[in-house]
């Protein structure tokens, strides 16, 4: 077995039951099982009860503004190539506040993995709807019933993500498996997870997600790398959810289009004002 | 005699007044003067009318000047419109003599198209006649304006063709024009100087500063900053990536910065609104970024491709809640480049977003100035542990609190020990805190940077005498005209002295008080409507200045427009 | 016996402390007293610690006391954190005599979950048992309890438990308190007052001025606004819209207001520099809208549900430029409500954006007040075209230069005549221009607005003697503390008065020269590190002021604390 | 014929052979044929070439900020449902900085007209890379060239937006007829316009489109109401470009949801603080 002990944080202030809980302990069973130690991670998160997830943890943490983890996850990616950069989101978060870095972060194909807690409501701020609220969702900010929800696999195919899967927190075998892939995945790697809330969200509980989702890996004939199969699959939401890896390419990731980064990190590269006198006969 | 010249150029959008506005600014600093050379343009790609003010001087020169000696006029408009700043005793180099209502005596008809086209077989080259012509007619040397072609036109044959139209229309001058040209300059010998403008001195001073990535989006007037850093990514080692938005742009440069490099995003006022609440994020997370923000008049869109210094106070207060920040403003190109340098310094000593405030009209001025020596550019990091240091601690705390409030900085991945930082309220650890405790230590902790990067501020310039009856008080890009004009009252015989500050924040009092002490009368010299410098004077030192000489029309001082100004407010 | 009973609910988020909080709001309202209760608690869900402090006096109330008389503790660590807040003659409510080291003698065991659960038949209930047996302690009217309850439980059956769950508890508590508590209170004549928060009055404001149009993103503290505002859609014909983020928000009020109704949006900190560039739309383009800003301690996401008065030069600077704008801070729930009307009257009136400046404390504190008088609410939409009007212009220009810088505004679609409107620099027609003459003139247009809108600011409230040795200046929420700490001050016989400001912006300045020529020492009461209000102070008169109260931990003043600096200032 | 004279504006700024010439006469005919008083069209504009379009025509106008028209044109609708509001961005201004507002403004379905001027590259700014600039283009700010570009037409599909087009401004008969059924659909109209700029974009010219855009409706089997043949055809972007109709579908404007719009515009309901007093009640 791995041992799990070395990425425990602090005390998590979730609500007993949350569905983060599960989300916790697959990551925390990814970086052991793939070897990661806590020092090559970056963890990049936005404000929620998703944001919190890095300081329940052990790794680098830098915890963002609300919506803004990927532009920072960027940045200190293109810094410093060799860390691990995770960027956590909220569905609020993320396809919310945040929704303008995430379709451009996928078409870049910037080379992080971007964790999606979708609880389908705006936990920390009480229950409002959430961009993926379902169609109809009555909050105190929708008396009306929110409007049709976005499609976040959907947009990651038609945005190029190259890796795009679905998870649910409530089963952290399929979730922990998910995150390594995304993780060992060369590009950007998106994984929505559905996160049960207990607290708001008494539409789309666990049992509500454990009678819907299946498998994609189970019955062995879906095949990811099928762009066309993959939006179709992203359409199934209702009584039957897919999870696992939808779609997935091969294709250049920004980082390797910057000349600079090919002597490595530019955290070691040096400070040095001299080259730049020659710039000056340009002004001559 | 002293050589003062001025040359106005004036056109069409996309005629190419801003390339004869540098090359002849390249043109007369090979030959030894001092030149500075305005630009003036509207929001549209072609049409429209632009025009460029060249003014070349013995000595040094940062300001232009409201009569024009030679006024080259691409297009009927550019006379309309320029005709009545020409000196008596001056010359209009025009295309066709019907301009003007046809019986203007002062205009030199010269055959810009039919030359190039007839004679340099190009008519593109029309520009080149008409700087050919202004050889002529100066008396200055043709060979320093072939020499500038050569390193401006790429292409060969394009180059013979631009030589040809300039002989062409220095010959054709030299024939037809009636009189002798009442200012002659002749080259004098070469000080090696080099010309450059705003934007490119900000960028240069990033690159030497040892930037290392920049995220931005476009937006004037700074964007050439990131294109000119752009084109040097290879050989300085850079990552300079355009963002989808300014949120992203500043939260990029915040991600790169916390990785461990030297850092910046350039913007105008629209762009770093969209910045404020990352700019704050810095000040939280205690992150090292640089912001070149080039302002422009306001509000929202206002006058894109213009002037004004509206955006002080702005600055000095954006983002909620409180933490240090540092602002500069230069107010010349030279100080554009040190000012850049020291602001890359500053932010990484004190871990604090610094801003340069410049504005338009320094960003597209062009000015004569000497090679920056880059054996003088001192990197100071700051506190930065090694990974034998890092490792050697058990629980790094990014953020430990200490006398001078500054925390020893690691990267993630320089040493074992993790960094964690948060945009909540934090322990010395990076967690998120709720009690009022560690709430006070940590804003006690953040604030208290402010007194020793106060130890690191210069104070303002004084120019004139130490003490006067009156004194002009400016910032930022005023320090030409102002200086300028603090000259012309001095042959009025005004007792008139003048501070200019380029290190706005945090504030250097001492010298603010003093000056209200001992002047008589105290005016702020700024290009907005408020007089938000004399806001900032009142604020810091709870004395208000005697008078505001504001301008808000999207252009800039002239020293004349100050005198003036000066002389209604009886100073 | 002058009646003020201090009662402090503490335990976990989810624990149904706030309820509490305000159900005793309403009991004692209902007989006659009035309340102030604030609310403290952890940007959590679950867990943690969170406590409400609810004061009942025979007397207007307006800040919380230090003392309290009655602790109940939902939990042991409600014990551990404010025992020692307990007056020696008061009592703690608990269900285990074991909290705080098992030998408490001011413990009152109270088994409230045993009682919930086996008397009322729900576990849920062991909050009302407390309720119960706080009636019986006081000596309160148990039926003013049952009474709340009937509005508060709608479902019959909850009810029911709820009411023999309050019953259990009085009369367990009757039989068993050992002795007679200090302080009985008993029910007077129902005055008809109600309770509501600082959120409830901003909202309720909105609605009654009219407001039409909401687009906001969740922030707190101020996302109650849209909520209760969003719960009353249907009655008031009015559209709520939650936005993807905030710059979508202020976008789309500005949008709506444009089209013609009356628009608004809420947030905080965060949220308000995502609308910083919005805002100098709204400037720009003279469009009228209402923004609920309430703040929290900053910078960036700092301590969420907390109080800060940190971000008022922020607005006051806010956006890039320069344009009037109105900024109202509050000091009382009913001081939101009819600012809240006022902020729409002026922004229409000036065709500005207004924001009403508050904070966490005055948003979540529940207060005892009069019904507003809706018959008393009077709509001023400024100056506005009729259809008949509009057509009978053949050229209607939006931005038309007037001798108070107010144009008629008219509305798409209202007649026949185009409006149009740029946030570039526009002319009259409100079409995009270059020009320096037409800038000016739009400038000092739009800046004139302010002359008038000087006239339509109230004076600060001054409370105490005219003149006195020490002036308290204070602003926004924190006027009930203030003011109860010049009582205090007085009965120690100390000169002190007080001068607070809620318009803060266009600044008031003709009060505060006068008092700091009479005030020996004056002196800044702020929730902020930097004394933001003193500086406003120093820019506007050229005075500093003796001293800076300020407080940044997150949490309110109280008026004992603010004695405790004064005298510490030698005030 | 129509008399488009009504809706001559001030003198156009944009350089002699811009694309946008083509827009704005496809504009004029289309309010002209569908016979719309200027009185009734409020044009809301961001800031770039684009955004410069409704002053040179007459209709009400809003020129908003960089980015930023699809949310004043949606406030405006909710006021005055009897407006015809149009939204006109460019390729920078709608799909980089106001990115996040249209993926969510085409979810909700707000029943608007939005048009996109896609020259492909920042004009205003004088020519820097643009989000829908083909892969590789080398500007001043991507010297190693753009990253994969948006797939507008991909992202409106994943996203629902309710009537997908796509034309060509050397076209302005197609042009004009997709702007009339733009204009004619209940709901979020995108209308993707390919627009030659001839001063910084010398790549993507009048006739590179020329060769390469082919009509939909020619040929006449393309069916916009099948989804994933929408999503396939979105895809097609290289040797030929395919212009016209390419996703419709008919589904509830998010303005129906509102309750307070059932009588009548926003704009001509009273204001009256009376109904107020009765909520007091709530409060004692
Ligand atoms: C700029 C800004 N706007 C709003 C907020 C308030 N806020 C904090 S978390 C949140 C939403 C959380 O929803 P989600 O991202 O789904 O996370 P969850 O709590 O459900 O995990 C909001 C609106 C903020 N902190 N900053
Ligand atoms: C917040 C903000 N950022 C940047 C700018 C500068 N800016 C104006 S137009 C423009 C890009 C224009 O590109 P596009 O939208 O494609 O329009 P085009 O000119 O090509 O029609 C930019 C970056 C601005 N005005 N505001
Ligand atoms: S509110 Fe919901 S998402 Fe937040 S911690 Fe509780 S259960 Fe989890
Ligand atoms: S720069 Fe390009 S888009 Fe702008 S007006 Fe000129 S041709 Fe048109
Ligand atoms: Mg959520
Ligand atoms: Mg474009």
């Amino acid at each position: 077995m791995e041992d799990k002990s070395i990425y425990t944080g602090i005390q998590p202030a979730w609500c007993p039951g949350c569905g983060n809980f599960g989300i916790l302990q697959a990551v925390q069973r990814a970086f052991a099982e793939l070897k990661i130690k806590p020092s090559r991670v970056l963890m990049v998160s936005g404000i929620g009860q998703s944001g919190k997830l890095p300081h329940y943890l052990k790794a680098n943490v830098f915890n963002e503004l609300h919506g803004r983890p990927i532009p920072a996850a960027i940045g200190a990616k293109i810094a410093n190539r060799e860390l691990v950069v995770i960027a956590v989101s909220g569905d609020g978060d993320g396809y919310g506040e945040g929704g303008n870095h995430w379709i451009h972060a996928m078409r870049r194909n910037h080379d992080i993995t971007y964790l999606v807690h979708n609880n389908q409501i705006y936990g920390l701020t009480k229950g409002q709807a959430s961009p993926s609220s379902d169609l109809g969702f009555v909050t105190k900010t929708t008396p009306d019933g929110a409007p049709l929800p976005i499609n976040p696999i959907a947009v990651a195919i038609s945005c190029e993500a190259s890796f795009v899967a679905r998870s649910f927190a409530g089963d952290v075998d399929h979730l922990s498996a998910m995150i390594k892939l995304g993780i060992s995945h060369k590009g950007f790697a998106l994984i929505d997870i559905l996160q049960p809330c207990v607290t708001f969200n008494h539409k789309n509980t666990y049992s509500w997600y454990r009678e819907r989702v299946y498998k994609l890996e189970d019955g062995g004939q879906y095949n990811p790398d099928d762009k066309m199969a993959a939006f179709s699959k992203s359409q199934e939401w209702g009584d039957r959810i897919p999870i696992g890896v939808i779609y997935r390419k091969v294709r250049p990731v920004y980082e390797d289009l910057l000349p600079a980064l090919k002597n490595g990190p530019l955290t070691r590269q040096k400070l040095d004002p001299l080259p730049v006198d020659r710039f000056l006969n340009e002004f001559a | 005699m002293a050589v003062d010249l001025n040359i106005l150029i004036g056109g069409e959008a996309g005629q190419g007044v801003q390339s004869i506005g540098l090359i002849l600014s390249k043109v007369f600093t090979r030959g030894g003067y001092h030149v500075f050379t305005d630009q003036d343009y509207e929001s549209r790609i072609r049409g429209g009318h632009s025009f460029c003010r060249v003014r070349i001087k013995d000595t040094q020169v940062q300001a232009i000047s409201e009569s024009v000696d030679l006024l080259v006029a691409l297009n009927r408009e550019s006379v309309d419109l320029h005709e009545k700043e020409v000196v008596s005793t001056g010359l209009i180099i025009a295309e066709n003599d019907k301009y003007a209502g046809g019986d203007n005596k002062k205009i030199f008809v010269l055959p810009m198209s039919e030359l190039a086209k007839n004679k340099a077989g190009n008519p593109l080259t029309a520009n080149s006649v008409a700087l050919g012509a202004l050889m002529a007619i100066t008396g200055y040397e043709l060979e320093l304006l072939q020499n500038v072609f050569k390193d401006h036109f790429k292409d060969n044959h394009v180059l013979q063709q631009n030589i040809t139209a300039a002989v062409e229309g220095y010959t054709y001058t030299k024939n037809n024009v009636k009189s002798s040209f009442h200012h002659q300059v002749h080259a004098r010998e070469d000080t090696h100087k080099i010309v450059m403008d705003g934007n490119e001195a900000v960028a240069l001073g990033a690159l030497a500063a040892g930037c290392k990535f920049v995220s931005a989006y476009p937006m004037t007037p700074s964007t050439p900053v990131i294109e000119y850093m752009a084109s040097k990514e290879n050989e300085m080692g850079l990552a300079v990536i355009q963002a989808e938005d300014e949120i992203s742009a500043i939260n990029m440069t915040i991600g790169a910065a916390f990785a461990g490099v030297r850092s910046m995003t350039a913007t105008s006022g629209g762009g770093f609104c969209l910045m404020v609440e990352g700019f704050g994020l810095a000040g939280m997370t205690e992150t090292p970024i640089v912001i070149a923000y080039g302002q422009r008049p306001g509000p929202a869109i206002g006058l894109p491709t213009r002037m004004e210094q509206g955006d002080l106070q702005f600055v000095l207060r954006a983002s909620h809640g409180e933490f240090p920040r540092a602002v500069f403003a230069p107010g010349t190109i030279e100080e554009a480049f040190w000012l850049t340098v020291k602001a890359f310094n500053m932010a990484e000593k004190y871990q604090i977003p610094v801003v340069i405030l410049y504005d338009h009209y320094l960003a597209d001025s062009y000015n004569t100035v000497n090679r920056f020596d880059m054996t003088t550019v001192t990197i100071d990091r700051g506190l930065i542990l090694g990974s034998d240091e890092l490792n050697s601690i058990k629980d790094y705390k990014r953020h430990k609190i200490t006398p001078n409030g500054v925390s020893p900085r690691a990267f993630p991945l320089a040493g074992e020990p993790l960094v964690v930082t948060d945009s909540d309220e934090h322990n010395e650890a990076g967690h998120m805190i709720e009690d009022a405790e560690t709430r006070t230590l940590m804003m006690q902790k953040r604030m208290r940077k402010l007194f020793s990067l106060r130890q690191d501020i210069q104070p303002p310039k004084l120019y004139g005498p130490k003490n006067a009856g009156s004194t002009l008080i400016g910032w930022g890009s005023t320090f030409g005209p102002l200086k300028e004009a603090i000259d012309l009252l001095h042959h009025e015989n005004i007792s008139v002295n003048m501070v200019h500050y380029s290190e706005i924040w945090p504030f250097y009092k001492e010298t603010m008080v003093d000056i209200m002490a001992h002047s008589q009368h105290t005016f702020t010299v700024e290009n907005n409507f408020t007089g938000q410098f004399a806001d900032l004077i009142a604020q810091e030192t709870g004395n208000l200045v005697s008078g505001r000489i504001v301008k808000y029309d999207g252009r800039p001082f002239s020293p004349e427009y100050i005198v003036r100004e000066f002389n209604k407010m009886g100073g």
